[in-house]
C-alpha cells in the first residue's frame, strides 16, 4: 500500500519539475513579457524617458503585428536610481512577472547593485543607457550594453578635443558622483595613453551648486585650448554662463546626458553655443528626417512628454532586441534569443550613431559615437573638430 | 583674483544671508527652526515659473504674485499644521517642518516631473566692470535686496511698536497675551512673513540657478552654517553670518580645491557649534535648574 | 509555571521563520529589506525616543556600519561574523563621538551638528577612493557564516530574523533595566535624575553608543541586502525615511519601530511608478502622527491588552 | 565628627550674596530643619549642599569627607538624596518606575549580564519592582502603582519623591518643602515616617513653611534671613528667641 503513494508522489514530482524547462517564463504562444525598469521618479527623473522612448518602440512593433506572431507585453517598473528599489524592481519582474527577458537600467549604480543576481538568475538582460564600462567588464553571458558606455564616450571626447588644431592643454570639469567618475577617470586614461597629456586643471562642481566660479576662475588660470565636461544638464548650463561671465571662451564639450537643444535654452545666449560641442549617440539631431520615424513614434505614444535626446537613446537597444527576437524564430527560447545577440554584427540601429557589434566575449555594443553642435543657428552632427569650422 | 572671488562670493552670500534672515524671524518668534525653509524657497521658483509659463505675465508681476502665494502658505501652514502642536516637545514642532518639506518637494515632483527647468534671466543689462572684477546683474540686484531687507527688518524688529510686540511675544508667550496680543495669530503673520522671504529669495535666484525639486536643499544648510555662525537667533548675525559662507566657499574653493566648496559649511557649523555655540553675535543661553 | 506571555515572543519568532518556504524572491527581498528597516528604527528610537535626542546622526550611522562591513570583507577578505562585530564595534565608537556635542548642545543645535556630521562623512566616502572606491561603489563579495552560504535572499532571511530578534531582546532587556530606566530619566528631567545617582553625561554616551552599535548591524545587514554600496544610499532621503519609520511607528516603542519597518518598507511596494507619490504619502503619514497620534503605531497596537504588556512604552 | 557638616557655606549670584557664611550640622539620626521667610536663601543652600550651586567659600563634609564642588550625581553616589521643591519626577514614567529608579541605586548588575538578560539580573529586577511596590505601600500611594506620574495631583507627587527618595536607602535626606499641598492626613503619615527615618540612623534636613510640622517633629532647626543665621537650636530654644519672633513671625 505505501509503495504506491510512494510512486504517485515521484509522478507527481516530475511532473512539476519537469513542465518548468518545457518554455521559459514570459512567453505564451501570442505574446513575449519583456521587463522595462528605469529611473522614473526620483531626482534622476529625466534619464527616466529612455525607458518611455523603449516602450514607444514595442508598442510601435505590436501595431505593425508585433513579431513571428507574438506581440510584446511591456511590464514597466520604477528604480528612482536608487539601489535598493533597483534590486527589488528586478527581483520582481523575474520572480513574479516572471519575464521572458529584461530591458532597462539608466542609472549605473542601480544596474551593478542588480547585476549579480540577473547574471545568476540566467535572464536575458539588455542594459537601457547605463553606460558603465564595468557592466560588461567582465563579460556575462546574459548581460548586453547597447550605448557607448562611459569609456568608449571618454575616449572619443578626448580624441576629438584633439582633433582642435594644436590643441595641448585639455582641463576637465566633472561632478564627483558615479556618473561624473565614470565619465572623468576614463578620459584621463585616454589623455595619458595617446597623447601623454595630463589636465592643466582637473576641478569638482558639484549637483545643485549654482555658482561655480571658482571653477572657471581655476580653469581660466590654466588658459586650456579645450575643456572636457562631465556635468549634468543643469550644472553644464550654469557653467557655461560663468564661463562667459568672466571672459573664459573656449570650446568645450558636454557628455552624453546632455541635449543641446535643451542647453542652448537653459544657456539662453547663442553667441555661447557657438563653442558648445556635446557628445551624440544618435545617428542624426531631433528634426532631421535620418531619424524623424523614432521621433514620431515616442511623441505618438508619449503625449504630452518633452522630447529629448535621453528619450531616443534606449531606443536603438530596442530595436537590437527586436532584431535578435526575429532572428531567433518562432519557436523562441531565451537561449536562441542569447545565441542571436551573441551573433549581431555591425547592425545599423538606424536611430544609434555607430552600428552595434556584439560577439560572445564583447558585449559592449556600441563603440564611438558623433558630436553635434551648433553652426550658426543649424545643428550639425561632425566627427572632427576642423568640419565645425568650414 | 582675490577681488573676483569675493565679490562673487558677496553675491553668493547674500542668498544663504536672505534665507537664513527668513529662518533667523521665524526662529527668534516661534523660537521653530524651519526644516522645509529651502523647500520653500524652491515652492516659490516654481510658483514663477507657473505664473510665467501658463499665464505670460510680465516677470515682475509674476515675482509679486509668488510673494503672495508664499505669504499665503507661510499663514496656512502655521494655522493647519504649526497651531496644533505648539505646545508639543521641540521634536515634534522639528518633524512637522521636515514632513512639510518632504511634502513641498513630493507636489512639485508630481506636478512638474523631474525635468531641470529655467527661467529667463531677469535682467539682461552687462555686468559691470568694476576694474578687472567683473560684477554680474544679477549679483547687484541679490546684494541690493538683500541689504534693502535686511535695514527693513532692523527698523521694523528692533524701533518699531511691531518690533518690540515681537520681542514680548518671544520672550513670554504668556504674558504677551496677558497684554492681548494675539500671540497664535502673530506667529501666522511670521509665518507669512518668512516664507514671502523665502520668495524673495527665490526670485532673484531662479533666473541665475535652474529649477528641479531638490534644490532647496543646499541652500538650507548653507543658511545653518550662516546661522550658527552668525549666532542663532541674532539678524545681523545671520546676514553677517551668510555673506561670510559665501566668501569663504569661493576662497576655499578657488584656493584649497573644489571639493571644499561642498564641506565648507559642514566644517563651519561643526567646528563654531562645538567651540563657541554662541556663534560670534549671539548671546549665550545659560540653562537654569 | 511560567506564565503563557512568555511563550509568545519564541512562538512569534517560529511563526516569522517560515515565509521563506512560501515566498518568492522579490517578496522574500522585500522581508529582508524591512528586517534591516527594524533594526534601524530601534536603533534611532533609542536616541530619538527614548533618549529624547533630536540627533541627525543616524543615516551617517547606517553608512559607517555598511561601509565598515564592506571594507572588511571587500578589502581585506574578513568573514562576516567578524566584519559584523567591527562594524557594530566601529559605528559604537562614532555613537559615542556624536554623543559628544549632545552633552553640550540643545535641541535645534544638536540636530544642525549631527547633520552637518552626516553629510561630511558622506563627502568622506565619495572622497576617499583609496578606501572605498568613491562613487562608483564598493562591491561586497559573497558571505558565508559557520560554513553555511548567504548567497541566496532566503538564507540572508533567516540570519536577519536572527539578527533583529537578538537587538529586539537585548534593547527590551537593556531598557526594561536600570540603564533604560536611566537613559529615560535622563530625557524626562536631567537634574532630577543626577540627584538620583543617575550620571547624566554618561547615561547620554551610553544611549548614543547603543543606538550606534544597533544601526551599524543594520548598516551590515543592509551592506549583504544590496550586495554594493555607495555614498548616495546614506543621503537625506535616507534620513527622512529613518526619521518617518519611528515618528510613523512610535517614540519611544521597540514594537512601535517594527510596526513602522513593516508599513514604510512595504507602503513603496504599492507606490510604485509614480512621480512623488511615495513622498507625498510618506509625508502626509508623517503630518498625520504628529498632529492626530503622537504615540504613532506604538499608540495603535496598545490598545491591544496582551501587546500593551509587552510594549515597553518607557 | 556629625554625618553632614555644612561650614560658612556662601554663595553669590551676580553680585547678590544669596547665602552669607551659613554652618550647620546634622547628625545621623536627627531632624534637623531650616525656615525663613521666602527668599532666604533656604532652596539655594539646599542646592549648595548637593551640588547643583558651587560656594563661593565653605566647605560641605559628608563623613568627614569634603564633597564642595562634586558634581550633583556624584554626591548623591555617596548616600545624599534630595527632593526638588518642584518637578523633581519623570513625568512620562509610571509611579512604579519612578520608584524603581530609586530602588535601582541598591542594583549592582553590569550591562553584559542585563544585555543577555542572565538570571542573577532578572532576578534584581523582580526584587526592584518587588522593594519599590513595598515602599509605596509603606508610605500608602501603592494603588498609584500604575499611574503616569504627570497625571498626578501635587500632593500625590511629592509624596511619590519622597518615596523613591527613601527607596534609594539616602544616609543623609533634604527634602525641599515635602508637606506643601499635603492633606493633613498625608501629614502625619509624612510625620511619622520622618521620624521613623531618623530612627533609622539616616540625617533628615527639612526646609519647610508648615511650623508646627517643623515644630513637631525637629531635633534642631536653623532660622535663615536674607542669607545670614539668624539663630539655631532646638525647638523650644527658637520659638523664644527674640530676634526671630521680631524678624520672622512679626513682632509679638
Amino acid at each position: 500500500m505505501r509503495m504506491r503513494w510512494l510512486a504517485l508522489g515521484a509522478i507527481l514530482a516530475i511532473c512539476l519539475s519537469g513542465g518548468a524547462q518545457a518554455a521559459d517564463p514570459g512567453l505564451t504562444k501570442n505574446s513575449i513579457k519583456i521587463g522595462v525598469f528605469g529611473p522614473l521618479t526620483g531626482p534622476a527623473a529625466a534619464f527616466g524617458k529612455a525607458q518611455l522612448g523603449i516602450r514607444a518602440v514595442y508598442d510601435d512593433l505590436n501595431e505593425h503585428g508585433g513579431i513571428n506572431g507574438r506581440k510584446i507585453e511591456v511590464v514597466l517598473e520604477d528604480t528612482a536610481c536608487d539601489p535598493a528599489k533597483g534590486i527589488a524592481a528586478s527581483k520582481k519582474l523575474i520572480a513574479q512577472d516572471q519575464v521572458f527577458l529584461l530591458h532597462g537600467g539608466s542609472c549605473s549604480n542601480v544596474v551593478m547593485a542588480l547585476k549579480p543576481d540577473v547574471i545568476a538568475s540566467g535572464v536575458p538582460y539588455v542594459v537601457a543607457t547605463a553606460a558603465n564600462a564595468s557592466i560588461t567588464d567582465p563579460v556575462a553571458p546574459n548581460v548586453f550594453q547597447t550605448v557607448a558606455t562611459t569609456a568608449t564616450m571618454g575616449r572619443t571626447m578626448v580624441d576629438f578635443a584633439m582633433t582642435k588644431p594644436d590643441a595641448k592643454r585639455i582641463a576637465v570639469i566633472s561632478h564627483s558622483d558615479e556618473w561624473g567618475k565614470s565619465g572623468h577617470d576614463p578620459a584621463l586614461v585616454e589623455l595619458k595613453t595617446k597623447f601623454d597629456l595630463t589636465p592643466v586643471a582637473d576641478v569638482t562642481f558639484e549637483r545643485g551648486s549654482i555658482n561655480a566660479t571658482p571653477q572657471v576662475l581655476q580653469i581660466k588660470n590654466a588658459n586650456p585650448d579645450f575643456v572636457l565636461a562631465f556635468l549634468y544638464p543643469a550644472e553644464y548650463a550654469i557653467f557655461l554662463r560663468e564661463a562667459s561671465k568672466y571672459g573664459l571662451n573656449v570650446p568645450s564639450m558636454g557628455s552624453q546626458a546632455i541635449s543641446i537643444q535643451d542647453t542652448a535654452q537653459q544657456v539662453g545666449n547663442p553667441a555661447i553655443m557657438k563653442n558648445v560641442y556635446v557628445f551624440y549617440p544618435l545617428a542624426a539631431q531631433i528634426g532631421d528626417a535620418k531619424i524623424a520615424r523614432w521621433v514620431d513614434i515616442f511623441t505618438k505614444y508619449n503625449p504630452g512628454v518633452r522630447l529629448e535626446s535621453n528619450g531616443l537613446l534606449g531606443m536603438g537597444g530596442a530595436e537590437a532586441v527586436i532584431e535578435a527576437l526575429r532572428q531567433a524564430g518562432p519557436d523562441l527560447t531565451r537561449a536562441k534569443f542569447l545565441a542571436a545577440l551573441d551573433n549581431l554584427h555591425n547592425f545599423d540601429t538606424g536611430i544609434l550613431a555607430a552600428p552595434l557589434e556584439f560577439s560572445p566575449t564583447h558585449h559592449a555594443g556600441m563603440n564611438g559615437g558623433a558630436t553635434i553642435t551648433y553652426v550658426g543657428d543649424k545643428l550639425v552632427l561632425i566627427h572632427k573638430f576642423t568640419d565645425a569650422q568650414k | 583674483m582675490l577681488a573676483q572671488l569675493v565679490v562673487s562670493g558677496i553675491g553668493q552670500g547674500s542668498i544663504y544671508a536672505l534665507v537664513a534672515l527668513g529662518m533667523t524671524i521665524l526662529f527668534r518668534v516661534t523660537t521653530v527652526v524651519n526644516f522645509a525653509h529651502g523647500e520653500l524657497f524652491m515652492f516659490s521658483a516654481f510658483v514663477i515659473y507657473l505664473l510665467l509659463n501658463a499665464f505670460d505675465v510680465p516677470y515682475l508681476l509674476a515675482a509679486l504674485a509668488a510673494i503672495l502665494v508664499l505669504f499665503v502658505l507661510g499663514s496656512v501652514v502655521e494655522r493647519v499644521l504649526m497651531r496644533p502642536i505648539r505646545h508639543a516637545p521641540h521634536m515634534a514642532l522639528a518633524m512637522m517642518t521636515v514632513a512639510l518639506s518632504y511634502l513641498l518637494r513630493g507636489v512639485v515632483r508630481m506636478g512638474w516631473g523631474g525635468d531641470v527647468r529655467s527661467l529667463p534671466p531677469m535682467f539682461t543689462f552687462d555686468p559691470v566692470m568694476l576694474g578687472t572684477v567683473v560684477l554680474a546683474a544679477q549679483d547687484i540686484v541679490t546684494i541690493g535686496a538683500t541689504l534693502l531687507l535686511v535695514a527693513g527688518f532692523f527698523v521694523l524688529l528692533q524701533r518699531s511698536r511691531f518690533g518690540k510686540l515681537a520681542q514680548a511675544a518671544t520672550d513670554s508667550p504668556r504674558g504677551a497675551a496677558l497684554i492681548g496680543l494675539n500671540v497664535p495669530g502673530f506667529h501666522r503673520t511670521m509665518w507669512g512673513v518668512a516664507a514671502a522671504m523665502a520668495a524673495i529669495a527665490g526670485i532673484l535666484v531662479a533666473p541665475v540657478t535652474l529649477l528641479y525639486p531638490d534644490m532647496g536643499a543646499q541652500v538650507l544648510v548653507r543658511a545653518f552654517a550662516a546661522m550658527t555662525l552668525g549666532g542663532f537667533g541674532n539678524l545681523g548675525g545671520a546676514v553677517a553670518g551668510g555673506l561670510l559662507m559665501g566668501v569663504l566657499e569661493q576662497l576655499a574653493g578657488f584656493y584649497v580645491s573644489t571639493a571644499m566648496i561642498d564641506i565648507a559649511s559642514y566644517i563651519v557649523i561643526i567646528v563654531v557649534l562645538l567651540s563657541r555655540p554662541a556663534g560670534l553675535f549671539g548671546r549665550v543661553e545659560r540653562v537654569r535648574v | 509555571m511560567s506564565d503563557p506571555r512568555r511563550l509568545l515572543w519564541p512562538a512569534l519568532l517560529i511563526l516569522a521563520a517560515l515565509p521563506p518556504f512560501f515566498v518568492n524572491d522579490y517578496v522574500q527581498y522585500i522581508l529582508n529589506s524591512i528586517l534591516v528597516y527594524a533594526v534601524v528604527a530601534i536603533g534611532f528610537n533609542i536616541v530619538l525616543g527614548y533618549a529624547g535626542q533630536l540627533a541627525f546622526a543616524n543615516a551617517a550611522f547606517f553608512g559607517v556600519g555598511a561601509y565598515t562591513t564592506a571594507i572588511c570583507m571587500g578589502r581585506w577578505h574578513w568573514p562576516f561574523l567578524p566584519a559584523l562585530l567591527s562594524a557594530a564595534l566601529v559605528t559604537a565608537l562614532v555613537g559615542l563621538v556624536v554623543s559628544l556635542p549632545a552633552l553640550r548642545l540643545r535641541a535645534y543645535y544638536l540636530a544642525i551638528v549631527t547633520l552637518a556630521f552626516g553629510e561630511l562623512l558622506r563627502w568622506g566616502y565619495i572622497h576617499a577612493d583609496w578606501l572605498t572606491l568613491g562613487s562608483s561603489g564598493l562591491p561586497v563579495p559573497a558571505a558565508s557564516m559557520f560554513g553555511i552560504s548567504l548567497a541566496s535572499d532566503r538564507a540572508r532571511y533567516w540570519l536577519f530574523l536572527c539578527l533583529t530578534a537578538l537587538v529586539l531582546w537585548g534593547s527590551a532587556n537593556l531598557l526594561r533595566s536600570r540603564f533604560g530606566r536611566a537613559v529615560v530619566a535622563v530625557r524626562e528631567n536631567e537634574s532630577a535624575a543626577a540627584a538620583m545617582g543617575i550620571a547624566p553625561a554618561l547615561t547620554k554616551i551610553g544611549a548614543f553608543a547603543w543606538s550606534g552599535c544597533v544601526v551599524g548591524i543594520a548598516g551590515a545587514m543592509f551592506a549583504l541586502l544590496l550586495g554594493r554600496i555607495n555614498p548616495e544610499s546614506f543621503d537625506l532621503s535616507q534620513l527622512l525615511l529613518h526619521f518617518s519609520l519611528v515618528m510613523i511607528g512610535g517614540l519611544g516603542s521597540l514594537v512601535g519601530s517594527v510596526a513602522g519597518a513593516v508599513v514604510l518598507t512595504a507602503a513603496p511596494e504599492l507606490l510604485r511608478n509614480v512621480a512623488g507619490l511615495e513622498e507625498i504619502v510618506f509625508s502626509l503619514l508623517l503630518i498625520g502622527v504628529l498632529l492626530f497620534m503622537p504615540k504613532g503605531l506604538a499608540g495603535l497596537l496598545s490598545r491591544v491588552a496582551v501587546l500593551r504588556e509587552h510594549l515597553y512604552l518607557g | 565628627m556629625a554625618l553632614l557638616e555644612i561650614e560658612s557655606v556662601s554663595v553669590v549670584f551676580g553680585g547678590l550674596a544669596a547665602l552669607t557664611e551659613v554652618s550647620l550640622t546634622a547628625e545621623a539620626g536627627t531632624v534637623s530643619a531650616v525656615i525663613g521667610p521666602n527668599g532666604a536663601g533656604k532652596t539655594t543652600l539646599f542646592n549648595a549642599v548637593s551640588g547643583y550651586e558651587r560656594p563661593q567659600e565653605g566647605v560641605v563634609r559628608l563623613d568627614g569627607r569634603p564633597v564642595t564642588g562634586l558634581p550633583p550625581h556624584a554626591i548623591s553616589r555617596l548616600g545624599l538624596r534630595r527632593t526638588f521643591q518642584n518637578g523633581g519626577l519623570f513625568g512620562e514614567m509610571t509611579v512604579l518606575e519612578n520608584v524603581m529608579v530609586g530602588a535601582d541605586r541598591a542594583t549592582r548588575s553590569g550591562i553584559p549580564g542585563v544585555l543577555f538578560g542572565l538570571k542573577r539580573h532578572r532576578r534584581e529586577e523582580r526584587r526592584a519592582v518587588a522593594d519599590s511596590r513595598a515602599m509605596l505601600a509603606r508610605v500608602g500611594i501603592d494603588r498609584l502603582a500604575q499611574a503616569r506620574v504627570r497625571d498626578l495631583s501635587f500632593g500625590q507627587q511629592r509624596l511619590v519623591e519622597i518615596t523613591r527618595a527613601l527607596i534609594s536607602r539616602p544616609r543623609v535626606l533634604l527634602l525641599d518643602e515635602p508637606a506643601v499641598g499635603l492633606s493633613q492626613a498625608e501629614r502625619d503619615v509624612l510625620a511619622t515616617t520622618l521620624r521613623q527615618l531618623a530612627a533609622e540612623g539616616i540625617a533628615v534636613l527639612l526646609v519647610e513653611h508648615v511650623i508646627d510640622l517643623v515644630m513637631a517633629i525637629s531635633d534642631r532647626v536653623l532660622v535663615l534671613n536674607f542669607g545670614r543665621v539668624l539663630a539655631e537650636g532646638t525647638p523650644d530654644e527658637v520659638r523664644a528667641n527674640q530676634a526671630v519672633l521680631e524678624a520672622y513671625l512679626g513682632s509679638a
